[in-house]
């Protein structure tokens, strides 16, 4: 394991090589939200353009052969990143659309179910009242809100599992929170907010003792350490590219061949039929039945750059420079008066997004006095409110870093925050 | 970037000494508002006496920009008349939106021209709209409107 | 208006520059599959990565409040390109996710409503068994299936207004298919396979007579030629960016502001809540209301520096530059020996999509013999199956123009058929 | 590129002159397979004699290349025990999907060698394995598996 250069590798990002805020170096600790993109992303993407651009398993012509080779190619690739099989990857716009598939199979499949002389659906995706999905108290909206969505238009009952003042996912309720009535499980990998690690085999392990299906949000972890999906003990993992190098506009659901097989479709339309008479349609299987019309064509080939540079950068030596710097920026933090981190403490099963609040100030002032200084930070709820809640405050600011980051971005954050604590008297 | 510039002496003062900061008993009306990219908020409540000026209220949490605002509306506008309630809301909403590119006038706003940095910043002029624009709710709520912003 | 210059055109799409098949020019006639694209978009897409990619709409610092300035005032450009404002038109990946939104709102607010205790939908969108939906026998896949599955989950009857001879929509019935029952009425507006303009004006109008919603698929017109939205009559109307030069991963859902308040949220997630708790949130307003989830920043870029470069060709110059190679491709077509044009023969109300059948031969061969030639033009059902029932074939070969093709590329086309025929002895 | 290399004479004429294309007056079990992106489809029927054998039927519409598939498989495979079937139709499937980079056997697949030239056009794979694919399906329909299949 060869660890990471990130001096050498920040010259591999055009942007990282900006200045902001009147000639101030950029100090980018928001890959969180979205990281940076390497050189090779941004030259396989145009590349595409400018030599095989054409419509994807439609067309008969080199062009479309050689679009669709690199389309699939892609998938392959990017199923390999995680030890999947290429028709085990579903193509989506981002994260957020892969977990709207997953809820939307419930919600279709309860609608279609009460339709009769419709074809049967699976059982195990029909909602009848009683019955109830799990969530935690530490989920990004977007895997919060679909699942309030599906229980209102089924009246099914939303549950979530505690979490504890340190930030960790609370399982003693586990086995009373999903029960036999639970019909999914969907959870947070690592969260955005706290930077918690779960246990997500446990609680998957729980999700099919009861006959749940069990759905993974892998939106921060997939990006930073390595992968092998199976091992989640999941029946569906939703992540983003945009997070991970990739370009913006396209995500990924993850699925084993038997559930994506038994779920209901969600976007129709061209590609993804098998016969369409004007009465009815027939679908064709997975990953296909998910990719309703013209697909994110660039982006995909532009994904490929991106898992193809991290796997060259190597996930592990990614996991430990990050683990590093994440003990780093907590110690530094943890010598700062009035600054209490808002998540795990320890640096174990932590991932590298860490949020905190400063006494007397509140988040937005502190990103701005930041901000002045070249030191790009996101402040908010960072689409987690009701995990705010549950620690009692509005807002936090939050730092996270990626592959380019290292211990002089700790600091110059750090600097940024006494200067504020400063600005605003409260010092 | 020129701090001072944005987070002008003013705002900072009124920042820490929140003016008028308190609910009121017996509201006409009330508006509650929030940033729903941050989870700033506040509650304007508003009344009118014999004379039908403008009695507020605000209570709320946010930044020092949200709240600067809220205390600076409520100095400016507690006992004005309807009419010149709107005249100050529009040209303080006008300045924010003006990016910072227009002189704005103290005779009308007061303090509220400290803010005229805080409109080079798109994603704070969110947080200084704030109060304005649920006090604009709670007026049309209690029908304490100028009768030509009625009808539109 | 200057004409348009095709020669000089070409040479801003690096693609055309290739050659396929050992070592032939290749000639672009599939156009109505997905269009070519020019150095400028591929450059403002990659200027947004290299110089201010970030979060949009959520960070406090200056490259997400440049990368929110960009995105939004993307908007601003593609609503002013269909004379519309910027808060009507809403990102979607492409018009298949924007059909499903018009047609999920039916489903998700029948649905909700009747679910005890959720707020009440608007009774436009809710369906009571003996409604009905209206498509046409020549709709895209896109604008039939997600009907389909709208009327499947509700118990709504679907219906169409039938397909004359010479390819254009059959009127007669419109008032006995439109009625009192009907609750929503989509219909494209220029077809895929046939080339037929359709009198949307009409139909929307007849929509609007009875109550019903009137959508519009443009993916085919306002690619090519000028069209001030609010002239259609429709309600919603959806297309895509990839088919006008833009990037892929990209589409477009107009609405009136009204209609899009009345919808019921379809993607849910972050960015698109006014506040969220466990138990249930509330949704900010259209257009953000229905963009969940990190966007396809930057393919909003790409598809301003799009609508640019068609404005300033101008939309009819467009226009004229394809009705005039359109009627020309008709001649000589119709001087082929075997050669029977599917769709308007006249060149009156009708684009530059051409499908057409060569007599003893499968589409599939005529199209590799023309591939073989450097000509690549799409054979099959082009998403439209029952478009294809209606005629009698199983599918047809279709050329399709655009503004960087000329006479030289009918040309080619009408020597590859004839070579076709001669390859396989039916002359 | 070489039209004649993918059009190979022995499949123009098959194309022109199909072999036992015909339904089955009795068939053990039919398979209809359609090919979504251009609405070629092909029904193949089987059935089996007093020693096992095979016996073919198919009907359907489509490219010259599934056409003639479509009849190089019926004439190689008419009479064949199950386990040749079975042994040709996997070494058709394989050359098909050799991107036309193996040498195929002509003891093994007879005519069907005319196909490797088509290898090389993966959009054309799908109309040549097409009636390859139903047949696979009418065979396990009517338990007409090699043992080692049936299992797998
Ligand atoms: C008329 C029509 N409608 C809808 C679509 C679907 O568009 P997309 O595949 O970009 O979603 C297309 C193009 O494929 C089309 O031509
Ligand atoms: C944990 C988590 N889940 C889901 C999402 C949603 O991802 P996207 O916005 O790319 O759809 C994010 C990122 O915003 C996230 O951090």
């Amino acid at each position: 394991m060869t660890p990471l250069d990130p001096a050498r590798i920040k010259r591999d990002f055009p942007i990282l090589e900006r200045t902001v805020r009147d000639g101030k170096p950029l100090v980018y600790l928001d890959s969180a939200a979205t990281s940076q993109k390497p050189r090779s992303v941004l030259d396989a993407e145009r590349a595409y353009y400018e030599t095989c651009n054409a419509a994807v398993h439609r067309g008969a012509h080199q062009l479309a052969e050689e679009a669709t080779e690199a389309y699939e190619s892609a998938r392959a690739a990017i199923a390999g990143f995680i030890s999947a099989a290429p028709s085990e990857v579903v193509y989506t716009k981002n994260a957020t659309e892969a977990l709207n598939l997953a809820a939307y199979a419930f919600s279709n499949a309860t609608a279609l179910h009460g339709i009769v002389g419709n074809p049967r659906q699976d059982p195990r995706f029909v909602l009848n009242s009683g019955d109830n999905i799990v969530v935690s108290e530490m989920e990004h909206h977007a895997n919060l809100v679909p699942w309030q969505e599906a229980c209102a238009k089924t009246g099914a009952q939303l549950r979530w599992l505690p979490v504890s003042d340190d930030g960790r996912l609370d399982l003693a309720s586990l086995d009373t929170v999903i029960d036999e009535r639970t019909k999914a499980v969907s959870i947070v990998h690592q969260s955005n907010l706290l930077g918690t690690i779960n246990p997500v085999e446990t609680v998957m392990a729980r999700a099919h003792q009861v006959g749940a299906l069990g759905v993974v949000d892998a939106c921060q972890s997939i990006p930073h350490m390595p992968v092998r999906i199976r091992e989640l003990g999941a029946d569906l993992v939703a992540w983003s590219g945009h997070k991970m190098l990739g370009p913006t506009g396209i995500g990924f659901l993850w699925g084993t061949p038997e559930v994506l097989d038994a779920m209901p479709p969600f976007l129709t339309g061209g590609s993804m039929i098998e016969i369409v008479e004007m009465e009815r349609s027939t679908y064709a299987k997975a990953p296909q039945k998910f990719e309703a019309g013209t697909q994110m064509v660039a982006q995909t080939i532009g994904m490929r750059a991106a898992v193809e540079y991290l796997s060259a950068l190597g996930m592990d030596a990614i996991a430990a420079h990050e683990h590093e710097l994440t003990g780093y920026a907590l110690d530094r933090l943890d010598a700062l008066d009035g600054v209490t981190v808002i998540g795990p403490q320890d640096n174990v099963n932590r991932g590298s997004a860490i949020s905190f609040t400063v006494d007397g100030l509140h988040p937005h002032d502190v990103g701005q006095v930041l901000d002045s200084r070249g030191v790009a930070v996101r402040v908010g709820h960072h689409c987690a409110w009701p995990t705010c809640r549950r620690f009692g405050v509005p807002a936090t600011t939050r730092l996270s870093t990626y592959i380019y980051n290292d211990r002089s971005d700790i600091d110059a954050a750090v600097s940024g925050i006494l200067a504020a604590q400063e600005f605003f008297g409260v010092s | 970037m020129d701090l001072n510039g944005l987070y002008q002496d003013i705002i900072l003062d009124h920042y820490k000494h929140p003016r008028g900061k308190a609910a009121l008993d017996a509201p006409l009306a009330s508006a509650h508002h929030v940033n729903p990219t941050c989870g700033d908020e506040v509650t304007v409540d508003v009344a009118a006496d014999a004379e039908g000026r403008l009695i507020l209220g605000y209570q709320g949490q946010g930044c020092s920009i949200s709240q600067a605002s809220a205390s600076v509306m409520s100095e400016l506008l507690e006992g004005a008349s309807v009419e010149e309630s709107v005249k100050v809301r529009e040209a303080f909403v006008a300045m924010m939106h003006s990016q910072g590119n227009v002189e704005p006038d103290e005779d009308v706003i007061g303090d509220g021209v400290a803010f005229v940095g805080v409109a080079k910043y798109p994603a704070r002029v969110k947080c200084a709209l704030l109060p304005w624009m649920a006090l604009q709710d709670a007026q049309i709520k209690a029908g304490l409107m100028a009768p030509k912003e009625e009808t539109r």
